[in-house]
């Protein structure tokens, strides 16, 4: 039993011209911090990067509430110039916000602005703080062009503009060359991706062009999907989901967000765990049109978002690098956002991606608050009682955690569970069993990382026990506020069953359509019930086991055997990828220049050269230089020529 | 300006044999010298872009005088929308490479200067020539001065090179004087008297030729213009050539010579021969494509920089071969925008290679690493010139690539598809280039005594970098220009392609409608129309192609 | 009854013993001489050929040629003196400082 | 009768002016004989000048010669191009050590030769021009008699000339018993009316294939080419200058008129000897000429490979294929004349520059030199837009007309092998750097005919519409019907 077509009311469209300097203020931060940056310090840097975003924030609030209080299905567009026309193709650059991208932007400037501010205090001591903040100030400009494009060609400008800013922020130490080759990775991973994005919006476009209106727009994706023939409708939406697995590191294309880790804690926080990476799932919700004319894409991105989570989760389970472990998480959520899709839940989708973006960005926070306490100390394993060092950080963080582990009455609750939920309504139960089961381990690990972290006593060397201390006032800061959203978020959407009026579902209605659960109050709370014990269990378990200290993983070890280990090195999938692509390519490559190109190719070219040098070499020596030869070969010639004349006079007569 | 396109053409020249009566000793005046002369051709390129009719889809600025009326060949040029792009950009890197010579070029600093100025002559000469011969006489003199450049200012093995190019580009070339002469003559044939030939492109667009022999000229046409080009089995001289020529030489070779190759699949093989070009579109797409991902793996592996980037040069022509042989709207004009495209982003990479190779005076990429450190703006310089490279949207590449790809796939299916895999190995070679050579700790000592870029290296690369960023962000100019000619070639193909697209199973595009509702005086006899009174008056016994009506010249 | 046809044949013989003789012969003179003899055979054939037609034409051409191989032996003897002034030899096959 | 006596002429003149040069150099004392060059220069123009004023159609002398349109071109070109080598060898003669006064009436006479050559309408008259210019060349080869490769190219060019014009002569004799008459116009009635069967016919072949021989030697084709690079390198540079231009002229005009003419019925079967004639002579002296180090060597395969590229012409031999090869020979005289010209400029007595390798760098140290040498090495390989590629535009033009579509290919791809030999002269010369012992400054005579053979490649290739037309004009009437 499909949940109900969903219907899309008519769009009003209010036209405006502001919503172009939304992108612009970063970029202006950008051209000043490459101009001035060296010359005018650190303080006038880090100002301007944060005023930059600042400015965007207040004109996306503006946008939000215009269309928070206008009429259900208003758009704000501002259309800015014809960037391409070619034959049927045309891409205007135009930014629109309906109800959706309303609340990206908000998430992403909002977000955006706190981890500008932490990562003045986070990057005090580097010398390179204007490049860092150019390319932070840019990637958020790349992200809200992504956000506010109305169709496909300008989307894919802000999708490969902020895979670049993430392959310069993950490279940005580029003198340690793991972290150079870490931010290659990513940036080919994602460029394998965009090469699905691309073909998935040729297929669709011509298929539109074959109905007669070749466009790209999202609005006439979505209003022709269901005319498109059923192929390829089909094939565009897979390929567009290849391009949202890249972005949103879903299985295959995940193996670049651990790596990712390599760059700056408050980089982590933007781009690999708030904004980038939802930009899959901000697609997928957009051109839900199309993956609902293809039932089949639906189910998919379903099951590629349950087997994510699931096998993210249990990477999760046996990391030892705190980043590791919450980049691993990020990839078990993103799962969750791609299930809730799968199912038809949009609006849940969307939900879970505003309330991850604030406890994830919390939790990496958090870990960066950390890691600069312990001077550059990631591995767990060496941590422990770091709650008597920094309280603030502690007190958040174990905010954080819960969030994220889905207890209720916080954001993680509410928005896991409608996901949940929605799997179950739609008749999906194998989806919604791995979504309890990865609920369960996810608070297992979550709490294990903040046991070992923060519980016990200190197991690193004492001399960074010594020095550690709370972060300054600028980190600390955005950690509180981050903290308080990650609590009050979840009262956004509370469902009907207890109590609220799930405003957040009813508010993205006109954008993806409002999908009824059509379930009985008593399941729902039956449903809810056994969410919460899942994540009660796993909470408890994970207590109770390390609360002794990190031991506890060699009983997991002997429990699980070899499982474990494979655990451990992410099943060492980096390896298989390599030895499967990278390295054949390579080998290939190498064997294609010398055999083609330096054998064959120039071999025949140097041969016909050298052919004519031995026939001009042997006819050269043909003029001996006696006299008499020379009379022999005209007498021959005479022979030959009266031969060539009777047989030519033969063929000719005969002929 | 009544004769604007010949004095475009015959300025460089005049300047070189000027600069030739310069004495060798006065190395200043030679460069400001060559660099004025070189301003001349692009004020009148500025001048011709404000004056060009871009509704019009037919040749514009006619000239026409009697050259060899035997012949029926006379110096005819004319220029549309494509020859007027290719000739922006040649006047555009010419200033660019003189002001790099002063920096690079050290013996021999005047012979240089005049092999530069000639071969812009002979460059602007046949991107203008309408006249099939014409064209030839330039086509072959072009290789003389690159031949030179590359032989006199090379690298070690610059012999070799140079008469590698030489030979390939002739072996190419010849067979189609042949074909020329046969296309000439069956035009006299066709207008009922045997003896009257006639080179004149107008003329020759309706000849109609037994399919064999369509087929035979269309092959020696493809054979000339494949090895320029340079398409998949026929590039190998490309590599030897720019490793070999100096700075400025691959700079121009990249910018410009090589699209003398696809413009002359556009100007003369598509219009010519359409059955033919229409017939062999799947074996030639295939071939592109072949060279898309042949010369983006093969520049995976190489260890000289100068040898990647021109792998990186098979791999983007073959790019814009696609464009070409999908023979739609889309793809075409992505094809003559990735043309300048390659050219702009190419041209710049060999300028940065230049900057370090004069310093370091090895390509080896081994020999650098961790240059970010010890030069900062030379590393942004390159980072913007290779995203520019490998088609970063905001940037140039990306619109070309885009376009390209989209007509492609419209084309065939699986082309499309093994091309846009062409892309991503494109960013695999340069980022891994990139990161050897930028990233990583400094580990040859000599690279820490470099200095970051000087001046006037600055001033040869920014104008490119801006160039790029312009060219990315807006470029419907370049395509408002474009857009009738376009349309107007593709006519000419516009019945077999249809045909073609019908048996491919999509819907025939759209082009074909455009194609007729651009207002093209289709009569083959009429396309070129000549001026009211002409410069000079054509010869009386020209009857080949009696005077047109309406002259354009203003 | 000896006609025309005899007399050409004769010529051609004489021409094939001038034509061996040029190639076998090592003796430069005797190479000229061999020549020479081709020469006359084909007089011989113009004094068949003018007698079979009737006409003078033949006989007046053999004075042309004999008038030319006489200066053509004046020529060449000059020649061949001159190179045996410096070589010492006449015979061909050590002339050969020219080759390949 | 005034006819007779003014067609023959320009003849008696130049023939009267040729002894007095030898009677004038008795008695010149000055050992450089600049004098007695420069009366021969005059003889030359005043004879041109006669011919061009006394040009009439009909033939005379029984019509045995016809000083038409076709012998008043070759007649000019003969003239000029006799005039330039004389021109060259005012210094060359006085540097390599030739004290002859001979010389230049010597090179008075041979030009005559060519001129009876191309006037001639009858097989003997021709025969007796051949026999002119052979005399006088064979000793003007020979003229530096101390130098023994002299000596052995005057040698070798006299026995295998003589070989020739026996072969010739003898196929004259039979072409002869067969028609009854020597003179070409009635030797073609006599061809086309009666049909000779059998054995007749074979005698006839045999004849014909004499008479191509004897002129294939002269123009060198293959396989009668063996004779040319050993003369050219070995004969002095302003004789083998004289040889490679004037001397193959007059072999082209007679050739052509003989094959054209006389031996018209026969084109169906001498078509695809001569077909196979120009393939091979074309390719063979491209070839070989890759592998020459000798420039002078190089030269003489180089004009091999032309003699095919004419014959090319010959083959086709419509009347726009005959007036392609008469614009063609004009081209490549110029060419020639003006490489040779370099050679002769900057040779001196212990110091010859034959050598490819004696160029290296010349373009340092004679900028001049190397730029009209570069110049005439492009023109010789066809790049547009010279004379060389008008020339081969119109041959390739006119064959093509004629049908001959796969010959022209051959014959473009052999442009690209001659590309690599003349372009790897432009390569030494551009490319190398100067040896230490940098060669002389060029002779003042030399370099002005240079100059002018330059001035006159350039104009060939871009205004070339005078010559193509009188080209054009003179061989209208040389077919019959």
């Amino acid at each position: 039993m499909h949940a109900a077509a969903t219907e899309v009311t008519a769009s009003l469209p209010i036209a405006v011209s502001y919503l172009r300097y939304i992108p612009l203020a970063p970029l202006v931060g950008v051209l000043f911090h490459v101009a001035l940056g060296y010359r005018l310090g650190r303080r006038a840097v880090g100002l301007v990067a944060c005023a930059a975003v600042a400015v965007s924030f207040a004109l996306a609030a503006k946008a939000f509430l215009t269309v928070l209080g206008s009429a259900a299905g208003t758009v704000v567009t501002d259309n800015v110039y014809q960037w391409l026309s070619s034959g049927e193709f045309t891409a205007n650059v135009t930014f629109s916000v309906d109800a959706l991208s309303s609340v990206m932007i908000m998430v992403v400037t909002g977000v955006g602005f706190l981890i500008h501010l932490y990562s003045i205090g986070y990057m005090a001591h580097e010398e390179d703080y204007a490049r860092f903040f150019a390319y932070l100030n840019l990637f958020t400009a790349a992200m809200l062009v992504l956000v506010l494009a109305d169709n496909l060609p300008l989307m894919f400008v802000g999708w490969e503009g902020v895979g670049l800013c993430s392959y310069l922020l993950i490279g940005f130490w580029y003198t340690d060359p793991e972290k150079a080759s870490a931010g290659k990775k990513a940036f080919l991973v994602n460029r394998i991706g965009d090469a699905g994005f691309v073909l998935g919006a040729f297929t669709i476009f011509w298929a539109l062009v074959d109905l007669g209106q070749g466009s790209l727009t999202f609005a006439t994706i979505n209003a022709r999907a269901a005319e498109l023939p059923a192929w390829a409708s089909l094939a565009g939406a897979l390929l567009l989901f290849v391009g949202a697995t890249g972005k949103s590191a879903q299985i295959p294309l995940y193996v670049w967000l651990p790596d990712a880790m390599a760059g700056p804690t408050p980089v982590s926080a933007l781009i690999h765990a708030a904004t980038m990476v939802t930009a899959g799932v901000y697609m997928v919700a957009r051109l839900h049109g199309l993956f609902e004319a293809a039932p089949a894409a639906l189910q998919v991105v379903g099951i590629v978002g349950a087997a994510t989570a699931l096998l993210a989760a249990t990477i999760g389970i046996a990391q030892t690098d705190i980043k590791k472990v919450l980049a691993y998480s990020t990839v078990s959520q993103l799962g969750y956002m791609f299930l809730a899709l799968g199912v038809g839940a949009y609006g849940a989708g969307i939900f879970h991606v505003m309330t991850h973006a604030f406890f994830k960005a919390l939790l990496f926070l958090g870990a960066g608050s950390v890691i600069h306490g312990l001077h550059d100390e990631q591995d767990i394993r060496r941590m422990g009682g770091v709650a008597q060092k920094m309280p603030i950080t502690h007190a958040t963080f174990a905010l954080g955690v819960l969030a994220i582990a889905g207890v209720p009455g916080l954001s993680g609750f509410f928005s896991k569970d409608e996901i949940l939920a929605s799997a179950y309504a739609g008749g999906h139960f194998g989806l919604w069993i791995c979504g309890v089961l990865g609920a369960s381990i996810t608070a297992f690990y979550m709490t294990r990382l903040y046991v070992l972290t923060f519980r016990g006593k200190f197991r690193g060397d004492h001399h960074k026990w010594d020095h550690a201390h709370e972060s300054p006032i600028q980190m600390t800061l955005p950690l509180m506020v981050l903290a308080a959203l990650a609590v009050v978020g979840g009262y956004v959407g509370v469902p009907e069953v207890l109590g609220g009026n799930n405003a957040f579902a009813e508010y993205l209605a006109p954008s993806v359509g409002h999908h009824q659960l059509g379930l009985a109050a008593g399941t729902e709370l039956m449903l809810m019930g056994i969410s919460v014990a899942a994540a009660l269990t796993g909470i408890g378990l994970a207590w109770v086991m390390y609360s002794k200290g990190p031991d506890a993983d060699l009983i997991l070890k002997n429990k699980l055997g070899g499982l474990y280990q494979q655990m451990r090195e992410a099943y060492n999938i980096d390896a298989v990828y390599d030895a499967l692509v990278v390295q054949p390519l390579m080998r290939a490559s190498d064997a294609l220049w010398h055999s083609v190109d330096v054998r064959v190719i120039d071999g025949v070219a140097n041969g016909t050269a050298a052919a004519v040098n031995s026939a001009g070499e042997g006819w050269r020596r043909w003029s001996t230089g006696n006299v008499q030869h020379y009379m022999l070969t005209v007498l021959v010639g005479v022979a030959a020529l009266i031969l060539a004349l009777t047989l030519s006079s033969l063929i000719g007569v005969a002929g | 300006m009544r004769n604007a396109l010949s004095l475009l053409v015959l300025t460089p020249a005049i300047g070189a044999l000027l600069l030739g009566a310069v004495p060798n000793g006065a190395e200043a005046l030679m460069r400001r010298l060559s660099l004025a002369v070189s301003l001349v051709p692009l004020a009148i390129c500025v001048w011709i872009w404000s004056v060009f009719d871009t509704s019009r889809g037919d040749f514009q600025l006619v000239e026409r005088v009697g050259w060899l009326p035997q012949f029926g060949a006379s110096y005819m040029v004319g220029i549309d929308g494509i020859s007027l792009l290719l000739i922006a950009l040649t006047v555009v890197l010419t200033p660019i490479v003189l002001i790099a010579a002063a920096g690079s070029v050290h013996h021999r600093f005047k012979g240089y200067l005049v092999a530069m100025l000639m071969l812009e002559s002979t460059m602007l000469g046949s991107l203008v020539a309408i006249d099939l011969l014409l064209f030839y006489v330039f086509w072959e003199l072009m290789l003389v001065p690159m031949f030179l450049i590359i032989g006199i200012w090379g690298g070690e093995r610059r012999v070799y090179a140079s008469i590698k190019f030489l030979l390939f580009t002739m072996v190419g070339s010849l067979p189609m004087l042949a074909a020329i002469i046969y296309l000439a003559m069956q035009h006299g044939v066709g207008a009922g008297q045997v003896g009257n030939l006639s080179f004149a492109l107008g003329d020759l667009y309706g000849t109609h030729l037994s399919p064999v022999a369509a087929q035979a000229c269309f092959l020696a046409f493809f054979l000339a213009f494949a090895v320029k080009v340079p398409m998949f089995p026929l590039h190998t001289w490309l590599p030897d050539a720019h490793v070999e020529a100096p700075t400025g030489g691959s700079v121009i070779l990249a910018g410009v010579l090589l699209k003398m190759g696809t413009y002359g699949f556009l100007r003369f093989a598509l219009p010519l021969f359409p059955e033919a070009m229409v017939a062999a579109s799947y074996w030639i797409g295939a071939l592109a494509v072949i060279g898309i991902v042949y010369g983006a793996l093969v520049a995976m592996v190489q260890p000289d920089m100068k040898k990647l980037v021109a792998y990186s040069s098979v791999s983007h022509l073959g790019f814009v071969m696609l464009g070409i042989v999908s023979l739609n709207t889309a793809g075409v004009e992505g094809a003559v925008y990735q043309m300048l495209n390659h050219g702009v982003s190419t041209g710049a990479l060999f300028l940065l290679v230049g900057v370090v190779y004069e310093r370091r005076h090895t390509r080896l990429i081994a020999e650098y690493g961790g240059l970010w450190k010890q030069l900062p703006v030379y590393a942004v310089c390159f980072l913007v010139v290779m995203l520019s490279s490998i088609g970063l949207p905001g940037l140039n590449g990306f619109v070309g690539e885009f376009l390209i790809l989209l007509g492609a796939f419209r084309f065939n299916h699986a082309l499309g598809a093994v091309a846009a895999s062409g892309v991503v190995l494109g960013a695999a070679y340069m980022l891994w280039m990139y990161q050897r050579v930028m990233f990583g700790p400094v580990t040859n000592e000599k690279n820490l005594k470099l200095t970051d870029m000087t001046r006037r290296e600055l001033a040869t690369v920014l104008p490119l970098i801006a160039l790029a960023f312009v060219m990315g962000v807006y470029p419907r100019p370049f395509f408002d220009v474009m857009r009738a000619s376009v349309a107007t070639t593709l006519a000419h193909a516009s019945k077999a392609t249809a045909a073609r697209d019908l048996a491919a199973g999509n819907q025939p595009t759209a082009h074909a409608a455009a194609g007729a509702s651009i207002r093209v005086r289709e009569s083959p006899r009429h396309v070129v129309a000549e001026p009211e009174g002409g410069g000079a008056a054509a010869p009386a016994e020209d009857s080949a192609v009696p005077a047109a009506g309406n002259g354009e010249a203003h | 009854m000896i006609g025309t046809v005899h007399y050409l044949a004769l010529s051609a013989v004489l021409f094939s013993i001038g034509a061996v003789g040029a190639v076998v012969r090592r003796n430069v003179i005797i190479i000229f001489m061999s020549i020479e003899l081709m020469l006359n055979a084909a007089n011989l054939a113009f004094v068949a050929g003018s007698n079979s037609l009737g006409s003078m034409n033949g006989q007046s051409i053999v004075f042309f040629v004999m008038t030319v191989a006489a200066a053509e032996a004046a020529v060449g003897l000059a020649v061949i003196l001159a190179l045996f002034r410096n070589r010492q030899t006449v015979a061909a096959d050590e002339i050969a400082l020219l080759k390949w | 009768m005034t006819q007779a006596i003014n067609s023959g002429l320009p003849l008696i003149v130049a023939c009267s002016w040729a002894l007095l040069l030898i009677v004038v150099e008795m008695f010149s004392g000055d050992r450089r004989f600049v004098g007695v060059a420069w009366m021969g220069v005059i003889g030359l123009a005043v004879t041109a000048a006669m011919s061009v004023h006394y040009a009439s159609v009909p033939a005379v002398y029984g019509n045995a010669l016809a000083l038409d349109g076709y012998a008043v071109y070759f007649n000019l070109l003969a003239c000029t191009l006799g005039a330039a080598a004389m021109l060259l060898s005012i210094d060359y003669l006085g540097d390599a050590g030739i004290v002859r006064g001979e010389y230049y009436s010597l090179m008075f006479f041979a030009v005559i030769g060519v001129v009876i050559m191309a006037a001639a309408t009858d097989l003997i008259v021709m025969f007796i021009g051949l026999e002119t210019m052979s005399m006088a060349v064979y000793v003007l080869a020979g003229i530096r008699k101390s130098d023994l490769r002299s000596n052995e190219a005057a040698l070798k060019y006299f026995l295998l000339g003589a070989l020739a014009s026996a072969l010739l002569l003898y196929g004259v004799a039979l072409l002869y018993t067969i028609t009854g008459s020597t003179v070409l116009a009635d030797v073609s009635k006599a061809l086309s009316d009666t049909q000779h069967a059998g054995a007749d016919h074979l005698v006839l072949l045999l004849a014909t294939g004499l008479v191509l021989i004897g002129f294939g030697f002269k123009i060198a084709a293959v396989p009668f080419h063996l004779w040319a690079p050993d003369v050219y390198e070995g004969a002095p540079t302003t004789v083998t200058a004289f040889m490679a231009t004037a001397v193959k002229a007059g072999g082209f005009a007679a050739l052509m008129r003989t094959v054209l003419v006389a031996l018209a019925p026969m084109r169906a079967e001498l078509a695809p000897v001569l077909w196979g004639a120009a393939a091979v002579t074309m390719t063979l002296g491209n070839v070989v000429a890759l592998r020459q180090t000798s420039l002078k060597r190089m030269l003489a395969y180089s004009s091999i490979a032309h003699t095919g590229y004419l014959l090319v012409g010959v083959t086709a031999g419509t009347n726009e294929a005959g007036s392609s090869v008469l614009f063609y020979l004009a081209a490549y005289g110029a060419m020639n004349i003006g490489a040779f010209g370099v050679m002769a400029a900057l040779a001196r007595r212990g110091r010859g520059c034959e050598k490819i390798s004696d160029f290296s760098g010349l373009a340092q140290t004679h900028p001049a030199m190397a730029c009209a040498m570069a110049l005439f090495m492009l023109s010789l390989t066809g790049i547009p837009p010279l004379g060389g590629f008008v020339g081969k535009l119109y041959v390739f033009t006119a064959a093509m007309h004629a049908g001959l579509v796969w010959l022209v290919v051959i014959a473009a791809l052999n442009s690209v092998v001659s590309a690599a030999y003349y372009l790897g002269v432009v390569r030494t010369m551009y490319f190398d750097n100067a040896p230490a012992d940098v060669l002389p400054p060029a002779r003042p005579y030399a370099a002005v005919v240079v100059a002018v053979a330059a001035v006159v490649t350039i104009l060939l290739g871009v205004a070339p519409s005078p010559v193509l037309g009188s080209a054009a004009r003179a061989f209208s009437k040389v077919l019959l019907g």
